[in-house]
């Protein structure tokens, strides 16, 4: 079983904490073995790029040269923290110059990262390919039974650092939940911007961009949002309530970290994998399936 | 060994005597390198009076080798050789140097271009002294010619070979010829009929005495040199006998079998599983689809063969390998469309309503699929808009480069059609607009007139997902409208996107069959990108059509003439030229280690078995020396590119810093470099 | 014959291992009709000689002087010229004569490195004070001298003028003999040619060749080769298809690969540069990554594989000169080529 | 050490079709960059022998080009790519002969591509600029007390041959 | 010396900036912007900007500071410019110039990496507190709601998590600041 350094990112200790808890429990119930780099710093977010770039590159550098030697993948759940990882280490692989100067600064430290020397995957690709359908399948204990979800990629998964998936029209997470048991809806927007920081600078025009998302939700008849990203949960999910005032609108759409997703399909129980901790709740829209997960607990459910 | 050397250094007015010292050049070497007898400068050497200078020198300074430092030897090494050759002079003792495009144009520092150019052409001398004479061979041409494809590229190559009386053979790999041309409606921007002109000559190729088409057939090899190629090539079984089919369409109309045709109708249409691809198919036969003939897959049916008037079917034919010897071969394999899902920002294939370039061909066709009516994929419903969307797949790093010539004439077409057909509106799309052509742009004009909506921007995406009431059902289409310098959404009914014309996916195993190169975007190689667009790197193989890049077709048909042309001059001829440049082994000293056995692409070394050495066969040498370079026991000689010479040529490029150590050695003790 | 009127013989013993006044003695009995037909009258190793009497000889009255071994050091040199001076046929008698051989492979180091390593660092030597020898010692009776050692080795050629090359190391005795019996009968080629085939070692090799690719180069311990095949097909870094005929293919008609003593091939100034050029041109890659990764790890020693018997003749001599320690005297001149 | 006034002296390899056509381009549209690269010119640089390379070397150049088509367009369709192949195997041997890396350089430029050749001409002799002259002939001369010992047993054995004959 | 244009700066200091020099003004990336419609010039329109010399205009554009990461410009751009990483290097250059708009998004950046340097980690409730508190009292009130229901979630902190070896931290950080300023500086500067 390969074993994956783990970058959890500032916001799963706090605000996505829901994610954290989900990840760590499908992980465990999958075998996925994630060891977290040992005193991780934040990543920067996309505030450091802004700033200051060489102090970007060097605190998330820190992160890949804090990996146990022994590990050669590291993967981060938070989108914009996958990013900044995947991004540093490619910058440093084609940009030697570049590369020289992000030493020089972490020798300061008493650290050296190689370029290259690890890979760095989102989450959804160690389930996707590392544990694969077969896997998934064999682990699914068919309690979403059918549960409507609407894909949400949002932005920084899918681009620009995206090998295997489409940066437009990814699949990876529509394949997982469906393997899993869960009708994953038609969501053409799915890897469009939920506004990012912009809900805290400039709220009319994040609001108007989370409304898009949410409209097509609805209109695809979607039960919850999975998505992928602490950010574009927040955004979807605590900025709902003002939105749907804004607009006029009553949106009424639970967005789940599709870990949560994932841990429901797994038969993990909804307090362990965080459910419960979205502002616009979830309980309702799982329960509408989730008679057949009690069944399920008995045993004696038939798969149709 | 003594020799005669002549050196001629060309002001070329002041591109090389404005940067160049050129009385210096010519000086300081006439001065310095041994067995100069001559050094002169000129202001043209290339003028008469400069050549006369050169064959005057020959004869009365009994000159035996001449060096020109000019311009670049592409342009006027075939000028100086001939000076060379009309003086008594064999043309491979003369050397030139490229003093003009190589120093005094990239040059600021007037010293440095001296030095340079002084290195340059001691070198030149120092070669030039151990350069031998060469003669030119020759080979007898086979006069009949190879054209690889039926479009109509090939067939107006081999249309005018035949003319003259000459056999040609037209290999087609699908069942009729005519190529994407018989797909078209309408071409550009004459608006002719695409098929009223093409079948006339899809015909006579058809009947013509010394063209035999062989269709449903692929190139399986080539071997053999200009002049003399064995080709072999595999006949596909139709399953239909050729001698007795008489075309009748009788079969087709039994077959019970459907297949949507997504060669000739895009996707569009249907065929049957026997079929002919278009009623003007030539030749008028058609083909068993062996992968849905139900006889093929279940072993049942029969209804073509019962109901054949003639009894032509014939379920048991096989695959045919047929051998021809050929003195030329013309690739025109045409191109490609581009898959359009690459993109799925445009929504094609998820977004009903977004068509490709050839589906809406084949809709605008009278004999297409909807008979000539535009309308969405419900085959009902006329669009009130459409958009047409420029550039897809063309002018881009991610997946072409280049521009695909076309498709700006294209989409104004069908901007044109649609106006005329169904008034709808249209907007078109487009990052820059290419009327390049004659009548091209009074064409873009007339369409402007017609009110085409002209959007500069490429559309970033396509949507289905409404923001607003007025896109509720639509497709939006979203870009950047540049000239005004803000994003726009404009809702369509249909969208047509204008797929790059991309290499054949199979080109590059063409290509290294027939011996020639191709282009990093993957389009056949010329032999020079302006002054010989026909021919190609080896000789007696040339280019006609798309295969070479995008072309429309007007340049398609000029350059499919143009390699008849060649052929035609060569077949008059009688017999080519091979340059003498080529490696032969010393056999006597070959060890037989068979090293170079492997290297060479053209098959030219062969190994004697019995002799226990290898052999190169001259006819098939390119003369590229790789084989020479790798020789370890340093036996095999590249004529014109000799060790010797080469060798001499540093010895002199390096004159300076060799004869005179003694300055870099002094600065050597006292810097002390201690890198 | 008497010694008056017999032709004169010279050997002499510079920089190499000795082998080659070995090879002379291994052409067996004919070493009589040698010795019948000659006056030896300087060869060190056999026999008591001075060179005093040697200088004190006329020019070109030795008639031939068979010189094994390259220049090291100042001693060596002197007497390269004292025998090109009295010799009228100067041969370069074996690999290290014509190329360096072995110790030119020291032209990877410079004096200093190999008398550190050789007096100091060694771990068999015990020199607590770390003395080094040095050309001139100063002692209480005056100044002692030793032979100058050079940074470079060069070979005979580049140090004198040179008749003929007899390759080898050591040449095989029938060679000697060939060449012996040719310089008797008067009836030899050009001067400044080497005696020997025109041709490389496959063509003395039993084995059988096919059109090669490589995908990997393996070190001998890393195969047990089958018998029939071209070692280099298998993989082993056989130098056989560059180095001189003239051996019998003895390597490699043993299952061992040819380690190009014999030198490079006729015409041929460069060794290495072939060998190089063949195994490249022949590795089964086009994918640069891949290439580096097969050149890298089947050939850790590039210039011990390829240059193995030429270093010192090749075109570059020798590595790039520590500069600091050797910077030459401004009076020095380009190196004979 | 850098030393500025001084002007590498490097041979370029240029293949008949790509290369010196770039260069021609590079002529035609009047790229300016560094003269310090003498061409020769070789139907292909699958003609570039290693031996090319170390004999410029020896000559006194401070640096070798090759320069041919782009892998997979190569006029003599695959040639190029043995050139790669030797280069990278020269590349190993010089390493170990202590000529750096920068020295001998390959770079694929198409006839389209003067602007990339004259760039790749310029940082190349910007590179070898920065690591200094070669001068590798003068690698070969022994030091000063070395020629004096020679000079010094010459005559000593000289006096003493005198002194034989007297 | 020449002066050296806003456009070879920007280029300088991008991975990959010089593709830039290959733009042709097609829009994809002002088409495919989601906030495009509140920037005062496109991403394209301000290349255009910049080829045109208008330095000023250029930096105090707000479209940088409209950018929302989501590269979606950057995968589509036929020329493969890094133009996400290009609005990064212009709002350096812009706070750098002292000429920037847009100074929420300036404010939310300092207070973020303030706090990111303090402690080796984001704390959204300083963070949030700070800002808002400081520069959108108004909305700290709105937002004050949906902070209470994130604290009764469990999502939200009051107090920061300190990373175990921040000397290391800063260390690298004040070596990176070093690095920088003497590659603006490269004359030197005695201190």
């Amino acid at each position: 079983m390969v074993r994956y350094a783990f970058y959890p990112g500032c916001s799963l200790d706090v605000s996505a904490v829901a994610y954290d808890e989900s990840v760590k429990a499908v992980c465990a119930k999958l075998g996925v073995d994630l060891v977290p780099i040992a005193d991780w710093n934040c990543c920067g977010a996309t505030e450091y790029w802004g700033h200051d770039a060489l102090i970007a590159q060097a605190l998330i550098a820190r992160n890949l040269a804090r990996i146990d030697p022994e590990l050669e993948q590291v993967t981060a759940p938070c989108a914009a923290c996958y990013l900044n990882l995947a991004k540093v280490d490619r910058m440093m692989r084609e940009v030697p110059a570049a590369a020289e100067r992000v030493n020089r600064a972490l020798a300061a430290g008493g650290l050296h990262y190689e370029p290259g020397r690890v890979r760095v995957r989102h989450l959804i690709d160690v389930l996707y390919e590392d544990v694969g359908r077969e896997r998934l399948t064999e682990a699914s204990t068919g309690s979403l039974d059918g549960l409507r979800v609407a894909p949400y990629y949002g932005c920084q998964v899918v681009r620009p650092f995206c090998d295997n998936d489409d940066s437009e029209q990814p699949v990876r997470m529509d394949e997982v939940l469906t393997w899993l048991g869960a009708e994953v809806v038609e969501y053409p927007v799915k890897s469009q911007c939920c506004g990012g920081h912009m809900s805290q600078i400039s709220e009319n025009e994040a609001f108007e961009l989370i409304r898009r998302l949410l409209d097509c939700a609805h209109r695809s008849g979607a039960e919850v949002i999975a998505c992928m990203c602490p950010m574009c949960q927040l955004n979807l999910d605590a900025y709902q309530g003002r939105v749907n005032h804004h607009f006029g609108t009553g949106y009424h759409l639970p967005v789940l970290f599709f870990t949560q997703v994932v841990g429901v399909a797994l038969g993990i129980e909804h307090d362990v994998l965080g459910i419960g901790r979205e502002i616009v709740p979830a309980r309702e829209a799982l329960r509408a399936h989730g008679a057949t997960v009690v069944a399920a607990a008995e045993g004696g459910r038939d798969v149709p | 060994m003594s020799r005669r050397v002549g050196v001629y250094v060309c002001h070329c007015g002041s591109n090389i005597a404005g940067t160049i010292d050129c009385e210096a050049v010519a000086r300081a070497v006439g001065e310095r390198v041994a067995d100069v007898a001559v050094s002169r400068d000129y202001k043209f050497m290339c003028s008469s009076l400069g050549q006369s200078m050169i064959q005057e020198d020959i004869e009365k300074e009994k000159l035996d080798r001449v060096v020109v430092a000019a311009c670049s030897p592409h342009l006027h090494e075939k000028t100086f050789r001939r000076a060379c050759s009309n003086a008594g002079l064999n043309p491979y003792l003369m050397q030139m140097v490229n003093v003009r495009e190589h120093i005094s144009w990239v040059t600021k520092d007037q010293v440095e271009a001296t030095r340079k150019a002084t290195a340059m052409v001691t070198g030149a001398v120092e070669r030039v002294k151990r350069q031998e004479a060469l003669e030119p061979q020759y080979v007898p041409v086979n006069p009949a010619t190879l054209v690889v494809g039926g479009g109509i590229a090939g067939l107006q190559t081999a249309i005018e070979i035949a003319e003259f009386g000459h056999p040609v053979y037209v290999v087609e790999r699908e069942p009729s010829i005519g190529g994407h041309m018989a797909q078209f409606d309408k071409t550009f921007p004459t608006l002719d009929c695409s098929a009223c002109i093409l079948t006339p000559r899809m015909s006579e190729a058809g009947q013509h005495d010394c063209i035999h088409l062989l269709t449903w057939s692929e190139l399986e090899s080539v071997s053999g040199s200009v002049g003399n190629f064995k080709v072999r090539v595999r006949k596909k079984a139709r399953y239909v006998n050729s001698e007795i089919c008489t075309g009748c369409g009788v079969c087709e109309e039994k077959c019970p079998i459907k297949v949507v045709d997504d060669v000739f109708e895009a996707g569009l249409g249907i065929r049957k599983a026997i079929y002919m691809p278009f009623p003007q198919a030539v030749p008028k036969m058609p083909v068993i689809d062996t992968a849905h003939c139900i006889w093929f897959v279940r072993g049942k049916c029969r209804a073509c063969e019962i109901f054949c008037p003639t009894k032509a079917i014939a379920f048991d034919q096989k695959d045919e390998i047929v051998e021809l010897e050929v003195g030329n071969i013309v690739l025109a394999t045409g191109y490609d469309l581009f898959d359009c899902r690459r993109l799925p920002q445009y929504g094609y294939g998820r977004l009903d309503n977004v068509f490709t370039s050839l589906e809406f061909e084949r809709m605008c066709n009278a004999a297409g699929p909807t008979g000539g009516r535009i309308v969405l994929r419900d085959r009902e419903t006329e669009p009130r808009s459409v958009a047409v969307i420029h550039c897809v797949g063309s002018r881009d790093k991610r997946t072409n480069e280049y521009c695909s010539a076309t498709c700006c004439m294209a989409a104004l077409k069908f901007g044109h059609l649609v106006r005329e057909r169904i008034g709808a509106e249209v907007y078109s799309f487009y990052i820059d607009i290419r009327t390049f052509s004659k009548d091209y742009d009074e064409f873009y004009q007339r369409v402007m007139d017609e009110g085409v909506h002209f959007v500069r921007g490429r559309v970033a995406e396509v949507t289905d997902v409404p923001r607003s009431p007025a896109e509720e059902g639509k497709l939006v289409v979203q870009c950047e409208d540049t000239l005004l310098g803000v994003q726009r959404r404009i809702p369509v009914d249909m969208v047509i996107l204008m797929g790059a014309l991309e290499p054949r996916a199979d080109a590059r195993d063409l290509a290294l069959e027939a011996g020639i190169s191709c282009s990093m975007n993957g389009w056949f190689t010329e032999r020079h990108p302006k002054l010989d667009p026909v021919a190609t790197m080896t000789d007696g193989v040339f280019l006609a059509g798309a295969c070479q890049g995008p072309k429309d077709i007007p340049s398609s048909v000029a350059q499919g003439a143009a390699a008849a042309a060649r052929i035609l001059g060569m077949i008059t001829r009688g017999r080519v030229e091979i340059e003498p440049v080529v490696a032969t082994i010393d056999e006597e000293r070959c060890s037989g280690c068979r090293i170079c056995n492997a290297l060479c692409p053209f098959h030219a070394i062969e190994f004697d078995e019995a002799r226990h050495v290898s052999h190169v066969q001259a006819s098939l040498c390119k003369g590229c020396g790789t084989c020479v370079a790798a020789c370890p026991a340093q036996v095999i000689r590249g004529a014109h590119f000799m060790n010797e010479q080469i060798f001499a040529e540093i010895e002199g490029l390096l004159a300076d810093a060799w004869s005179d150590v003694s300055e870099p050695v002094a600065a050597f003790a006292a810097g002390g470099v201690d890198d | 014959m008497n010694a008056e009127t017999k032709p004169k013989l010279a050997l002499y013993w510079a920089a190499s291992c000795g082998g080659c006044e070995i090879a002379v003695l291994a052409i067996d009995e004919r070493i009589l009709e040698v010795a019948g037909a000659f006056d030896v009258v300087f060869w060190p190793c056999v026999m008591d000689g001075k060179v005093a009497d040697i200088e004190a000889m006329e020019d070109g009255s030795i008639a031939v002087c068979l010189f094994n071994g390259g220049i090291r050091t100042s001693e060596q040199e002197y007497m390269a010229r004292l025998l090109r001076a009295k010799a009228k046929v100067l041969v370069a008698f074996g690999a290290c004569a014509q190329d360096g051989s072995i110790p030119g492979l020291a032209n990877l180091l410079d004096r200093d490195t190999i008398f550190r390593q050789n007096y100091v660092e060694s771990p068999s030597v015990d020199n607590p004070e770390s003395t080094l020898p040095t050309a001139t010692t100063t002692v209480a009776e005056g100044e002692l001298h030793l032979p100058a050692f050079y940074d470079t080795l060069r070979t005979l050629a580049q140090t004198v003028d040179v008749d003929y090359f007899l390759p080898g190391c050591p040449p095989e005795a029938d060679r000697i003999w060939d060449a012996l019996s040719a310089i008797l009968a008067g009836d030899l080629p050009p001067a400044g040619s080497v005696i020997g085939a025109r041709t490389t070692v496959c063509e003395e090799c039993p084995r059988t060749r096919h059109e090669k690719k490589v995908k990997e180069f393996k070190r001998t311990w890393q195969v047990i080769p089958d018998a029939e095949t071209c070692l280099l097909e298998q993989g082993l870094v056989c130098c056989g298809i560059a180095t001189r005929a003239g051996c019998g293919a003895r390597c490699p008609s043993v299952n061992s690969p040819c380690i190009g003593c014999y030198g490079a091939n006729d015409g041929v100034q460069d060794f290495g540069a072939r060998m190089m050029t063949a195994l490249a041109s022949i590795i089964d890659s086009n994918d640069p990554r891949e290439v580096q990764r097969i050149i890298a790890t089947g050939i850790p020693d590039p210039v011990g594989t390829f240059y193995r018997f030429s270093l010192a003749n090749s075109f570059l001599r020798r590595s790039r000169r520590p500069v600091a320690a050797g910077a030459a005297a401004g009076a020095a001149t380009r190196g004979e080529d | 050490m850098t030393d500025l006034e001084f002007q590498p002296k490097i041979i370029g390899f240029l293949c008949n079709w790509c290369s010196y056509r770039a260069a021609d381009l590079a002529g035609s549209t009047r790229t300016r960059y560094a003269p310090n690269v003498r061409y020769v010119r070789v139907m292909c640089s699958g003609r570039v022998d290693p031996a090319f390379v170390m004999k410029a070397l020896s000559l006194g150049a401070d640096g070798v080009l090759v320069a041919g088509c782009h892998p997979g367009e190569c006029h003599y369709l695959e040639q190029n790519y043995k050139t790669m192949r030797r280069m990278t195997m020269l590349q190993h041997t010089l390493r170990q002969l202590g000529v750096e890396e920068g020295r001998v350089r390959l770079v694929w430029a198409s006839a389209a591509e003067g602007h990339r050749l004259a760039k790749a001409i310029d940082e190349m002799v910007d590179r070898i600029r920065s690591l200094g002259p070669l001068r590798w002939p003068a690698g070969w001369q022994e030091r000063p007390e070395v020629l004096a010992a020679i000079e010094r047993v010459a005559s000593e054995h000289a006096s003493a041959a005198q002194e034989v004959a007297t | 010396m020449t002066e050296v244009t806003l456009l070879e700066e920007v280029v300088a200091d991008t991975p990959h900036g010089d593709r830039l020099r290959g733009c042709m003004q097609c829009g994809s990336c002002g088409g495919s912007c989601p906030n495009g419609a509140e920037m005062d010039h496109t991403p394209r329109a301000l290349f255009a900007m910049l080829f045109a010399g208008q330095r000023d205009e250029v930096l105090s554009s707000n479209t940088m500071w409209q950018c929302v990461s989501c590269y979606s410009c950057t995968t589509r751009c036929p020329r493969e410019i890094p133009i996400t990483d290009l609005m990064y290097t212009l709002k350096r250059m812009a706070v750098g110039a002292g000429v920037a708009r847009h100074s929420d998004a300036i404010a939310l950046a300092r207070v973020f990496t303030n706090m990111v340097e303090r402690y080796g980690r984001s704390f959204e409730f300083g963070i949030a507190t700070r800002y808002l508190l400081l520069h959108h009292p108004v909305a700290a009130l709105k937002n004050a709601g949906l902070g209470l229901k994130m604290y009764g979630h469990g999502r939200m902190s009051l107090r920061p998590t300190r990373i175990e070896s921040l000397d290391e931290l800063h260390a690298i950080v004040d070596e990176a600041r070093t690095i920088e300023f003497a590659e603006r500086n490269p004359g030197g500067v005695t201190w």
